[in-house]
């Protein structure tokens, strides 16, 4: 089985196991509609000012309920050591990894599609339904940058005591820069007088992915050798 | 050991430019024509970030020379130099809001490098805590390596990122290269002191963890020896 | 096929294994015995690869260089608990690209046990019938070399035969095989030499024919090694 | 004016951290020391 075979056949288990257990997702999903509650309640929020705060929202939120949820995704690689399964065949770790991603990332795109679903009705804010076209570039961009750092993290928070207590102290300082481009392009989008585009940020949510996306793909080996 | 001889070089220049620093900037730097003597913080604040700066590439490089290598050698002198690099950090932040609040009258300024500092304290504050939640050795030392090569991969883009979302940094230091040349040497030699002082405390902590490495071992040794 | 050259290791501080010789022809089996604590599983984890030995190399020669040519079946099972018995084996299959047709599977299935359950969430398996699972793997990964730790534990008599029967059938194919187990009358069956290990030391090395149950029994009472 | 209080209170801020440090660490490296000698000590002992 090629490099692509044995990446997609990962992915299929790791889906295939998400939908048995609904373990990662109903963490995101959960997570994610609870914080938009507490914003509501905590944060003055009216119909001028929501269109100003609804990228710095949803982007804590993803951010938050993204590496709480990906957290479990590698429990299910630890708890009876089934990566050994994965170490003893021809997969090497680059695709291993490299699946993990993937999945991670289809996790998060679902779970951010049901945060702006549930932003949209909690907060009555349509527009960012039509805008949902221009959005999907720094929704791709930031969550492939979430979900590349937070695999990596999440197998090293899985090995350790505190368990995923730490997992937000190490993930949220390493991707302010996705929650910088992030938040400035769909504040763009959202709000942009038509002349400014989202071009620079996404530029750089575009070099963050590209240089942790390799940095993590060889320092991902290190994690699962003794 | 010729190591020692090093060092022992190394902290008599220090010892020798602290106290020829602190009259540089105190007697000889003039002062600020529009903020006055306070503006003497800024050579301080600079230096500092410096030292941070050198304190968190030492841990970079021994992250990497400890993944390479799978020496304990490599991961003690990075979790020293790390110490250190969080302590000037601290002071770094510190510093800028001593400085910012007579200046600006704020506590903290939202500036694009106070801000990459910012980020890369709270990074390496998980650094520690990461180290601290894993008990066994290699594992710790393997995993806050990976930590400690991410987190400095950080500065960069933080940097660019912030440059970009605001930046109020007073135009002067913006101009630091315009400022007046006397300003310039003292700051010159400010940093280089605090180089040489940064690299001194890095050796030494080292110095001191790595007794408390062999010591551990020693007491492991013995007990199987009663055995 | 695997030579094991003067292994040491020293795990958090205190030496646990101390130059270690073993040698292992294709076909050939070795099980090794010893009390707890002695090393052997440590041991096992170096020779497949999950520990690198402080000194000291292990040379595997076989055809492909890749992971896929071994196969470790450590204490834990290697299983994803949420999925089937049949998810599981398909996964497997999948990434060691080892294509044993369905009537294979069916007749080892029914063979173990487990062709009843295959449909059930491996989770609700007995322990047995999880570590029956788990040695399956083993026969179906098609790997060259079998590294199989404490494998009979959790199965009663009529399954151990079974198990026996397995590996001798594999052991014509010319697998190699190095087990760790405390049973000595089952590792006797099996195995073409033994070697005991006490210590970190490999006191004892012979053929199977050249020593007893009984003279094992009474080394690993603390009796004087020959 | 106020400002020299800030001014000297960075500068002594500093210092007082970076001296508590170093004098930390050196009674850290003083007790290893003291231990380090009580095992030799314990060590010629036993082999008399």
């Amino acid at each position: 089985m090629g490099f692509v075979g044995n990446t997609f056949a990962i992915v299929k288990k790791d889906l295939l196991l998400e939908l048995r257990a609904k373990e990662a997702i109903s963490i995101m999903v959960f997570l994610s509609l609870l914080l938009l509650v507490v914003f509501n309640l905590s944060v003055e929020i009216d119909t001028e000012n929501v269109s100003r705060l609804a990228p710095g929202i949803l982007w804590v939120v993803f951010a938050f309920s993204g590496i709480l949820g990906m957290g479990r995704t590698s429990l299910s690689e630890r708890d009876d050591e089934a990566y050994l399964n994965i170490y003893f065949s021809s997969v090497n770790m680059e695709s291993f990894y490299l699946a993990k991603v993937i999945s991670n990332l289809l996790f998060l795109l679902l779970m951010e599609m049901f945060t702006i679903v549930s932003f949209v009705i909690l907060f009555d804010y349509e527009r960012l339904i039509f805008a949902l076209a221009p959005l999907s570039l720094p929704l791709l961009l930031g969550s492939f940058g979430f979900s590349v750092v937070g695999t990596l993290f999440s197998f090293l928070s899985t090995g350790s005591r505190f368990g995923e207590i730490i997992l937000p102290f190490l993930f949220l300082p390493v991707v302010v820069p996705i929650l910088l481009g992030g938040v400035s392009s769909t504040d763009i989008i959202l709000n942009g007088s038509g002349g400014d585009s989202p071009a620079k940020w996404l530029k750089i949510l575009l070099v963050f992915d590209l240089l942790y996306f390799c940095i993590s793909l060889i320092l991902f080996r290190y994690i699962i050798e003794e | 050991m010729k190591k020692d001889r090093i060092t022992k070089i190394l902290l008599v220049l220090v010892l020798l430019m602290l106290p020829v620093n602190f009259y540089l900037i105190f007697q000889v730097a003039p002062t600020e024509r529009i903020m006055g003597d306070v503006q003497r913080i800024f050579y301080l604040h600079v230096s500092l970030a410096i030292s941070a700066y050198i304190g968190f590439g030492v841990l970079f490089v021994s992250s990497i020379m400890f993944l390479i290598k799978k020496n304990l050698y490599w991961d003690t002198l990075a979790y020293s130099a790390g110490e250190v690099g969080l302590m000037f950090s601290t002071l770094v932040l510190i510093t800028g809001s001593f400085w910012a609040r007579p200046v600006w009258n704020v506590w903290w300024t939202w500036d694009p490098r106070l801000v990459t500092m910012l980020i890369l304290w709270f990074i390496y504050i998980g650094y520690f805590m990461l180290r601290k939640s894993i008990s066994e050795r290699l594992k710790k030392a393997r995993y806050s390596a990976i930590i400690g090569i991410l987190g400095f991969l950080d500065v960069p883009v933080v940097r660019l990122a912030t440059k970009w979302w605001r930046s109020i940094h007073p135009r002067l230091s913006k101009e630091g290269g315009g400022l007046d040349p006397l300003m310039i040497k003292v700051m010159l030699f400010s940093l280089l002191t605090f180089v040489v002082f940064t690299i001194v405390i890095i050796i030494f902590r080292f110095r001191v963890a790595w007794a408390e490495e062999r010591l551990y071992s020693i007491l492991n040794e013995m007990e199987e020896y009663h055995e | 096929m695997l030579r094991l050259l003067d292994i040491s290791k020293t795990y958090s501080l205190k030496a646990v294994l101390r130059g270690v010789y073993l040698e292992l022809k294709d076909g050939e089996a070795f099980v090794l015995f010893g009390p707890n604590g002695a090393g052997k599983s440590t041991l096992l984890k170096i020779a497949a690869g999950l520990m690198s030995p402080n000194t000291g190399r292990v040379e595997l020669t076989t055809d492909s260089h890749s992971h896929s040519s071994i196969f470790y079946i450590g204490h834990k099972n290697g299983l994803y608990n949420e999925l089937t018995v049949l998810e599981n084996i398909r996964f497997f299959q999948d990434i060691t690209g080892s294509r044993n047709s369905n009537t294979i599977l069916r007749e080892i299935l029914m063979e173990f046990g487990l062709w009843q359950r295959r449909n059930d969430p491996v989770k609700q398996l007995s322990q047995g019938m999880k570590r029956r699972l788990s040695l399956m793997k083993g026969f179906i990964s098609g790997a060259d070399l079998l590294l199989l730790d404490e494998p009979f534990s959790g199965l009663d008599i009529r399954w151990k035969e079974i198990i026996l029967e397995r590996l001798r059938g594999l052991k014509k194919q010319g697998v190699s095989l190095l087990m760790v187990t405390h049973l000595i009358k089952e590792g006797l069956s099996i195995a073409d030499r033994i070697g005991l290990l006490e210590n970190g030391i490999l006191r004892l090395q012979c053929k199977t024919e050249e020593i007893t149950e009984e003279e094992i029994k009474e080394i690993l009472r603390g009796g004087v090694c020959r | 004016m106020n400002s020299m209080f800030f001014l000297f209170g960075a500068y002594s801020v500093a210092w007082l951290v970076v001296a508590g440090y170093l004098f930390f660490n050196l009674r850290k490296l003083k007790n290893v020391e003291t231990r380090i000698e009580d095992i030799e000590e314990l060590l010629r002992r036993k082999h008399q």
